[in-house]
């Protein structure tokens, strides 16, 4: 008997979801004895997941293979899907490889970071399920599962945010999230009926192949409130204050997974929607409207960033103006934005992950995550203050990290695309996206100075650095910050540039699922491969030169001051507290707790803002009825754009 | 905005008014200028009135006796301390202290800002004791004797 | 060579950091009209600091009172080797007229060594340049003398 | 007939996200969002509802070219969203009681310590 | 081999270490001396800057308590080795060593990292003034991107509209364009552009109607608040370096076609503009004018800079 390994691989994604269900499950019912058993159970069922997809990237990334698995082996009869199945192309690969990192990282953190918390057994029941629904929403080839999928993540995730049920806020950040979200997952749930009810299919496949030739109105207002249901999910804007109010409260290892994970999911949903099902990127209305509103996500909520004093709300905002930046340039319909997008749908899931996972270690070690109260933290938490700035140089895109790496991406889309096009809106976007990096760069200024830096409230005179199971999975997130940043053309060829095809070769994904000529049969052209033109990548030649001139720096030091004995500062005195030597200088004060707060930075910036930003204040009422209005007026306004201009 | 930057650009042209000071000559003060106090100890008669009138109480006097009966008396003004108020020149009846021009009051030591003079004040003429008085008395007496005869020898 | 150099450009670039220990006024207002065009300080390279980290020579005016005293010795220990004290007016080095107020803790002499002074009530700004050019000189030799040490 | 379906499920969703923005009590935003749920799932067996069929229970062996049934995936589907919306509506009650015991009430326009 | 030994050749000499760093000391002795002679003063003599910095290296190095020791003492260093970097990029004319297809971006961003670790460095040093300072010296930042990025897009557009993407980022592109077809200062729909470039350079420095972070007299040197001996030096050093750069980048964006193919002469032709450009935009306005306040920069350059710059690229972008 021989074992058909490369037919055996199409059994790997069903797996990989199934271990996680499997280890909600069965966590579940042993967890309750021990909680070792437990852990090795969810663990393990973490393990395989990951070994599995990563088992994959051999096949579908490298070798374009497009992996299809029908439940039950219904497979499609006379051109007409039945069944439901799993289908795996490079881009659910790309989406799935980042959840399974992602879950991975946050479950091992969870081990240590909630190990004071009671009813964990719940906790990870809840955790494997979420993380399975991600999965199973990302490689699923069919609609309504992956309609179920979106509402057993949000379930999870609302559960999972209420968690600490006795933090300030966690309910109602959760009930929030619930109102509105059910809203979404409602306006997925019409899209999909009114696609099937022209369609008679649930299969992406051959909804896509039929799609594109059909006209209809109905089809028209399904894409609307499929936009907005997959929007709702990836938080864009209106729907941002959920993921602020959920953030917030939620334990950092589910923000990851919310912020990381779930975003992604509807980034995914809004990929395969307009690049696949629809194939209507190349409509100029199409990629207004989802630049559109990625440019606002990003620009609004990079500003509400401002005004916040709380460590998690302040990175929840930041989360979805990258997830902003995203959109963006997936609505460039270009092929380098479509890959730069990727690139940073995956650098913001290692960036925002790491950064949640330090607010996260910060709010473990201290209690508080308080702005204003915080501060001098990387005296006594010098790893994690290490990691933060990793995280913060990532997301404001300083060049030696991966942030920088994507967003030239970014820029170089946009910018071509107006470039190409000769269209002033796509400069706008540029310079918005330009700008935005700038004030990312200073909200993350003002995280900096005002917990790690500045002086140390005595308040927490006694904390101490995590411990180092919580600094592993950083330090893991930490590497995948840089290494990308080094090699931006290595992730370009093995990640980016299979995935980017894969998302634009929607007759590829068709014909996969229904056999060759399917999509010929439905007159969808067959897809020429698209050169992605990336004007210059950062070089290793850079990275030499960055090298030397540090070297050279610092021999500079070492050469003028560095020898001189007399100038050494003695290490002793340093430490003791009573020279005043080495006080701060307060204009000859007592070294008392004087930390320039949080909310006292960037007054210049604030005051000519004023109104923008008491607007902006009103607006985000905290009412959960008026979120619930701003949702339905979403779907009002797209459905009222769809159908005027589509 | 502009007349600044006409003026600024003007000056570009223009010879500095920015004095040679550290190099070159030492500037003259202002004509009343009140600097470095001058004492002239010959023409002190130690009456003490600057010593009452100085507020920062800058001077100060040692009296320091001789063998032969004289005062060697030191005045010493501390310039540290000084207000440079010239009161004590306009007390002084004898104009033994005068503040002069001299505003370069600079130095590492205490002693580079002590002014001081040193005059000594004869002891007046020792007492007499009543021997004495009797035989000046005497003396004079006998004197006087002595005229009278003469008149009487001439009259 | 890099120690020589900086030797020599020890006494052409002294900063200055003027602590005010309950002065009048009238120094501090002097000490500013140095770097006015007439006086000019800049071109002996003098500069005016904020912070007593970057200072090399310490300006003190005023006859330390006991609302200033902590604050003095807390800045003049922030300042870093070598520098320079420089005491201006006759007020730090005896009080002058403040001279045994029951707020006066002077003289600067009990909190420091002081390198140059200059007399005055207040001194003229040619005396002012005179005694920074002479600490300028003094900073130099300390300079040198660090080194050998 | 198939029109009135439409009809009321516009109307059911409509009356639903009404309920949802204008009504403070935490409640009554539930009995809300229940609305629109049956709203969509009403709109969900519409569509797949054929004029006279009948129901899709057949073996396979009577499955022919003239049998005419009502859409069987949209019933399956509408099962599904049904189940879901109980859990929606249970997860909301909880949240809704855990709600009332922490802020001590039910107005939504007081339950807004997370804003700005 | 050869070419490893002209890597350090440029990294070490030329357009690197040693002339930047000559070039920016010599700038900033300039702009003193004329600031002061604007003043109606003598003045520093010329190499002022040098011993300056060399003072600063003969000084102890105080760490504060409340401070970060690593990152106090990397912050300089990657300031510098970032602008030293930055200045690689920049062509000299004709002479460009390092240019990619998109040194325009690494440039910024490069320059953003400057910036940055001032910031960083400040945020260290744990000294509340520092505090302020960094907070002041952000607000800078944001106020001269947006024109920054304004002028760099409307460059990049001039200058790329004949190539496929319709746009270049490469200083090399840029100055080929303007080699042959006439300077960009001298295209009238560029000038706005030039102008609000012209603004930037000061801010970017942060020179004196700017010098926001770095208010000696009201938050007692911002940002440097608590920089003492080689690293406060170093920060200094870059400031001089950063005003080198900074012209430099004006003259390759607006003046980039006037090489004369000889690298020497070009180098020479280059520093005699950065004078004329140092005198230009920091001389006089530091003689003229007084201290903005935080609010005032902030709206200077969102509305009248930024202004100017998108109006170039809207000229741009019509085609004119």
């Amino acid at each position: 008997m021989t074992f058909d390994f490369s037919n055996f691989i199409n059994n790997f994604p069903i797996l990989a979801i199934m271990s996680l269900f499997l280890g909600a499950f069965v966590s579940s019912l042993v967890g309750r004895r021990s909680a070792k058993v437990r852990n090795t159970v969810v663990f393990l069922s973490m393990l395989i997941s990951l070994v599995l997809i990563l088992a994959l990237i051999k096949p579908v990334l490298l070798e374009g293979k497009i992996i299809n698995y029908w439940l039950g082996n219904w497979e499609p009869v006379n051109g007409w899907a039945f069944g439901n199945s799993l289908e795996v192309d490079a881009l659910s690969l790309f989406f799935a490889l980042i959840v399974v990192v992602a879950v991975f990282v946050s479950g091992v953190y969870s081990f240590f970071y909630m190990s004071h918390d009671d009813s964990l057994v719940n906790y990870y029941t809840l955790f494997l399920m979420l993380s399975g629904s991600v999965l199973g929403l990302v490689l699923s080839g069919d609609l309504f599962n992956m309609f179920v999928m979106i509402e057993i993540m949000t379930f999870t995730a609302v559960a999972l945010t209420a968690f600490r049920n006795h933090y300030e806020g966690a309910l109602e950040g959760a009930f929030k999230y619930l109102v509105v979200g059910s809203l979404g997952s409602t306006s997925v749930l019409i899209g999909i009926a009114l696609i099937y009810s022209q369609m008679h299919t649930l299969n992406l496949a051959q909804i896509a192949a039929m799609l594109p030739g059909y006209d209809s109105p109905v089809i028209l207002i399904a894409f609307a409130f499929l936009f907005v249901g997959f929007g709702s999910k990836a938080f864009l804007f209106p729907f941002h204050p959920l993921a602020a109010d959920a953030h917030a409260v939620a334990p950092a290892s589910i923000s990851l997974m919310i912020s990381g994970v779930l975003t992604k999911c509807g980034v995914y949903g809004i990929i395969r929607l307009c690049y696949c099902l629809y194939q209507n990127m190349d409509q100029t209305f199409v990629q207004y409207f989802v630049t559109g509103i990625g440019v606002i996500s990003m620009f609004v909520c990079v500003t509400m960033a401002f005004n916040q004093h709380n460590f998690k709300r302040l990175l929840a905002f930041h989360s979805i103006s990258q997830v902003g930046y995203v959109i963006t340039v997936i609505g460039l319909g270009s092929a380098l934005g479509m890959s730069a997008g990727l690139f940073h749908a995956m650098n913001h899931t290692i960036f925002k992950g790491l950064l949640f996972l330090t607010a996260g270690a910060v709010q473990h070690a201290t209690g508080s995550l308080d702005l204003d109260e915080l501060g001098g933290l990387s005296k006594k938490m010098p790893g994690t203050c290490a990691l933060f700035l990793i995280g913060a140089a990532s997301i404001s895109g300083l060049p030696p990290f991966n942030g920088f790496a994507s967003k030239w991406m970014i820029y170089q889309a946009t910018f071509q695309k107006a470039g190409e096009t000769g269209n002033f809106f796509f400069v706008v976007v540029c310079v918005a996206a330009l700008i935005t990096s700038v004030l990312t760069l200073a909200s993350f200024i003002k995280v900096a100075q005002s917990v790690f830096f500045g002086q140390l409230n005595l308040k927490f005179a006694n904390t101490k650095e995590v411990s180092l199971g919580m600094r592993i999975p950083m330090w893991i997130l930490a590497a995948l910050c840089i290494l990308p940043g080094l090699f931006p053309d290595k992730v370009q060829q093995w990640l980016l540039t299979p995935a980017t095809q894969a998302a634009m070769n929607a007759p590829g994904y068709i014909d996969a699922a229904m056999g060759s000529g399917y999509a010929a049969s439905f007159a969808i052209p067959a897809y020429q491969p698209q050169q992605i033109f990336l004007s210059g990548a950062w070089q290793p030649v850079m990275w030499l030169l960055l090298l030397i001139s540090v070297t050279l720096a610092v021999c500079i030091v070492a050469l003028l001051g560095g020898d001189e004995k007399a100038t050494v500062t003695s290490e002793i005195s340093a430490d003791t507290d009573c020279d005043p030597k080495y006080d701060s200088f307060f204009s000859g004060e007592a070294s008392v707790y004087s930390q320039v707060g949080g909310s006292d930075l960037f007054w210049g910036f604030k005051h000519n803002w004023r109104r923008y930003f008491s607007f902006m204040h009103d607006w985000h009422s905290g009412v959960v009825n008026d979120y619930t209005l701003y949702g339905t007026a979403a779907i009002a306004v797209a459905l009222v754009l769809c159908v005027i201009f589509l | 905005m502009i007349p600044y930057l006409t003026k600024a650009l003007g000056n570009l042209f223009r010879a500095p008014a920015t004095e040679k000071f550290p190099k070159g000559e030492t500037p003259k003060a202002a004509p009343s200028y009140r600097g470095r106090i001058i004492y002239h100890p010959e023409s002190c008669i130690n009456c003490g009135l600057c010593m009452r009138v100085c507020a920062p109480q800058c001077m100060e006097r040692t009296i320091e006796p001789l063998p032969n009966g004289d005062q060697k008396i030191t005045l010493t003004f501390d310039l540290t301390s000084c207000t440079f108020c010239s009161m004590c020149a306009d007390f002084c009846s004898r104009h033994s202290i005068e503040l002069s021009d001299d505003y370069m009051i600079v130095g590492t030591k205490p002693e580079d800002f002590l002014v001081s003079g040193t005059f000594i004040k004869k002891a007046p003429p020792p007492k007499l004791t009543p021997e004495q008085i009797a035989e000046l008395k005497a003396k004079a007496e006998a004197a006087k004797a002595a005229k009278a005869a003469a008149e009487k020898a001439d009259g | 060579m890099f120690q020589r150099m900086i030797d020599k450009s020890m006494a052409k670039s002294p900063w200055i950091f003027h602590i005010n220990a309950g002065s009048c006024n009238g120094c501090d207002i002097e000490l500013v009209s140095v770097l006015t065009p007439r006086y000019d300080a800049e071109r002996l390279g003098f500069r005016l600091t904020g912070t007593p980290r970057q200072a090399d020579i310490v300006v003190v005016s005023g006859p330390v009172t006991s609302q200033t005293k902590d604050r003095l010795v807390r800045t003049l220990a922030q300042v870093p080797e070598p520098r320079v004290v420089v005491s201006l007016g006759s007020c730090p080095r005896s009080g002058n007229v403040f001279k045994g107020s029951y707020c006066v803790d002077g003289p600067l002499e009990k909190y420091t060594h002081v390198d140059v002074s200059v007399g005055g009530c207040t001194p003229k700004p040619e005396a002012i340049m005179a005694a920074l050019a002479k600490a300028s000189e003094i900073l130099a030799e300390k300079r040198k003398e660090m080194r050998q040490a | 007939m198939i029109f009135t379906n439409y009809l009321v499920c516009f109307v059911l969703i409509a009356l639903g996200i009404y309920c949802m923005v204008t009504k403070k009590n935490l409640f009554k935003i539930c009995v809300g969002m229940g609305l629109v749920d049956y709203g969509v799932n009403l709109l969900i067996v519409s569509v797949g509802f054929h004029a006279g069929g009948t129901a899709p229970i057949f073996n396979i062996s009577e499955l022919t070219r003239d049998s005419f049934f009502v859409d069987p995936i949209p019933q399956a589907l509408t099962l599904t969203s049904i189940v879901i919306g109980a859990c929606t509506t249970a997860m909301t009650l909880s949240l809704i009681i855990m709600l009332y015991k922490q802020y001590g009430t039910l107005e939504s326009d007081q339950i807004r310590r997370l804003r700005g | 081999m050869t070419t490893l030994l002209w890597t350090i050749f440029h990294v070490l000499v030329f357009p690197g270490l040693l002339f930047c760093v000559v070039v920016g000391l010599l700038l900033a002795g300039l702009d003193r001396k004329l600031v002061a002679r604007m003043q109606n003063r003598v003045g520093p003599p010329l190499l002022q800057p040098w011993y300056d910095f060399l003072k600063c290296c003969g000084k102890e190095t105080i760490i504060p308590r409340h401070a970060r020791r690593g990152l106090f003492l990397a912050a300089p260093v990657l300031g510098f080795a970032a602008l030293i970097t930055a200045a690689l990029f920049i062509p000299v004319f004709s002479y460009s060593v390092y240019s990619t297809s998109a040194d325009l971006v690494v440039i910024l961003y490069l320059l953003t990292v400057v910036g940055v670790s001032m910031i960083v460095g400040a945020a260290a040093s744990g000294s509340p003034f520092a505090g302020v300072g960094l907070s002041r010296e952000m607000v800078a930042m944001i106020s001269y991107e947006l024109p920054f990025v304004l002028v760099m897009l409307a460059v990049g557009r001039m200058a790329g509209v004949g190539t496929p993407l319709g746009v270049t980022f490469s200083l090399q592109a840029i100055v080929d364009w303007q080699a042959a077809n006439g300077n960009l200062l001298f295209h009238w729909s560029m000038i706005p552009a030039a102008l609000a470039m012209l603004f930037v350079i000061p801010c970017e420095i942060g020179m004196h109607p700017f010098d926001i972070a770095e208010a000696e007299t009201e938050i007692c040197e911002g940002t440097l608040a608590e920089y003492s001996g080689p690293p406060a030096g170093l920060f200094r050093l870059t400031h001089c370096v950063k005003m080198y750069v900074m012209c430099a980048l004006f003259c390759v964006l607006f003046l980039g076609g006037i090489s004369t193919g000889y690298a020497a002469l070009d180098a020479l032709v280059m520093v005699v503009l950065s004078v004329v450009l140092t005198f230009v935009t920091m001389s006089v306005p530091h003689a003229v004018c007084a201290r903005f306040k935080v609010e005032q920069v902030f709206k200077f350059y969102w509305t009248v800079v930024a202004g100017l710059a998108l109006i170039s690229l809207i000229l741009v972008w019509l085609g004119l």
